[in-house]
């Protein structure tokens, strides 16, 4: 079995939408996180990496395996995160 | 029933595939890209969808409609991709044995959507004024804003 | 717009006819003849109108809905005459700029017009069960019920 | 002008439907009525001449001109009443 041993570091691909897509310029990007982590402790990584989406990260949820989590949240395990500025579907 | 289209909704085959010979009632809504807001014209819209939890939150939400209300059949249809004026967006579709639990249902699953589906629509300028160009038009996103934006359609 | 027909309705063209580019949020409610009632099978309707009353009591309830919400656009059409197990005896469409208005309006509509409106409707024997003859059937009256009575269809 | 006088005496269509239409056998009947005069006085002339409908009666409403009137109503004019028994459409 493959499972991560705690705190092992894993790479996650983070899918991104309208405009934080347009900003960064891309789709998709790849983090690496310590798993378990929390979903505050993501968005600091992201915010790190990609500096120019700090004003949509404040506004955005982040969902992990296509989850809403709040930033308090333990993840232990993720496939795939994303972040999600205010929708407008509907 | 949940389904992301790029296609034009068909109301008429929504209604055939959907009928029910125990509900009496059915409620349809339809959010349509209206071309005139105030003064302000509005040529097309674009959808883009993160396409998997999108249908999965809008099952969850049917999942927990049914468990809210006494309702048959729902059917949640959301286009994706380009939105002409007078299109509709989305279709949502309730049928039950009595009235009141089909409005209940239909109201609180869109406003629901609106709050919860990752969804995105955006403007698109009118054809003349700009060569298309995947990043061209400007990002509908409401309250909270951080970037100037407005809301051209359905609510 | 009011109207009594004895023609299906055609849900496309009710569509088609009241688009309008100023309004994004459309509601239709549909009544449809159920077949089955628990147990009971219905198969077909028959609807009476005191057709002028009628209309003029739908078009002073479009006025008042108008009174009362921001709506753009109300189409209320009702069947007379038999109607078969699932065909609507009643279209009620409200088109308006934001959604709660266009539901709360079709749902005031659709309740306000059970109560006021001088049409009745009358469960109609199986065909095989009897020769039609015009009082053949049972006439549906809701509360207050002097005759045994149920209510068959929606709602 | 052939304006009806005080307490002038009218024939006035009614027109009946569903159940009520049913149990008389016709879907419109005439009354003789003076003007002006109340819903419920209306009511009485129905009843006498149609004993048939009396449980109707208890539960319909009346029309005249085509809106609704209330018992204790006064009607100065009248072109056509009607027996409104409880509706059912929708």
């Amino acid at each position: 079995m493959d499972l991560p041993t705690p705190h092992a570091t894993v790479e996650l691909p983070v899918f991104l939408f309208a405009a934080v897509r347009e900003v960064v310029g891309s789709d998709q990007v790849t983090i690496q996180t310590p798993l378990p982590t929390t979903a505050s402790a993501l968005r600091k990584i992201l915010s790190q990496r990609y500096p120019q989406i700090d004003t949509w990260l404040a506004v955005s949820r982040l969902a992990v395996d296509r989850r809403f989590v709040a930033d308090e949240d333990q993840i232990e395990s993720a496939t795939e995160i994303a972040v999600i500025p205010p929708v407008s579907g509907g | 029933m949940v389904e992301l289209t790029e296609q034009r909704i068909d109301i008429q085959k929504l209604m055939d595939l959907s009928c029910d010979e125990r509900t009496g009632a059915a409620v349809l809504f339809l959010g349509t890209t209206r071309r005139w807001t105030g003064d302000e014209e509005t040529h097309s819209l674009f959808y883009e969808g993160y396409r998997q939890m999108a249908v999965e939150q809008m099952e969850q939400l049917e999942a927990t409609a049914r468990q809210k209300w006494r309702i048959a059949q729902v059917w949640i249809v959301h286009r994706l991709g380009e939105v002409d004026v007078g299109e509709s967006s989305i279709a949502i579709l309730v049928r039950s044995p009595h009235r009141k639990a089909a409005f209940e249902a239909a109201q609180w699953l869109i406003d629901t959507i609106k709050e919860q589906v990752p969804i995105w629509k955006k403007e698109l300028p009118p054809p003349s004024q700009v060569v298309p160009h995947p990043n061209t038009g400007r990002w509908v996103h409401p309250d909270p804003q951080p970037m100037e934006s407005k809301e051209p359609c359905d609510e």
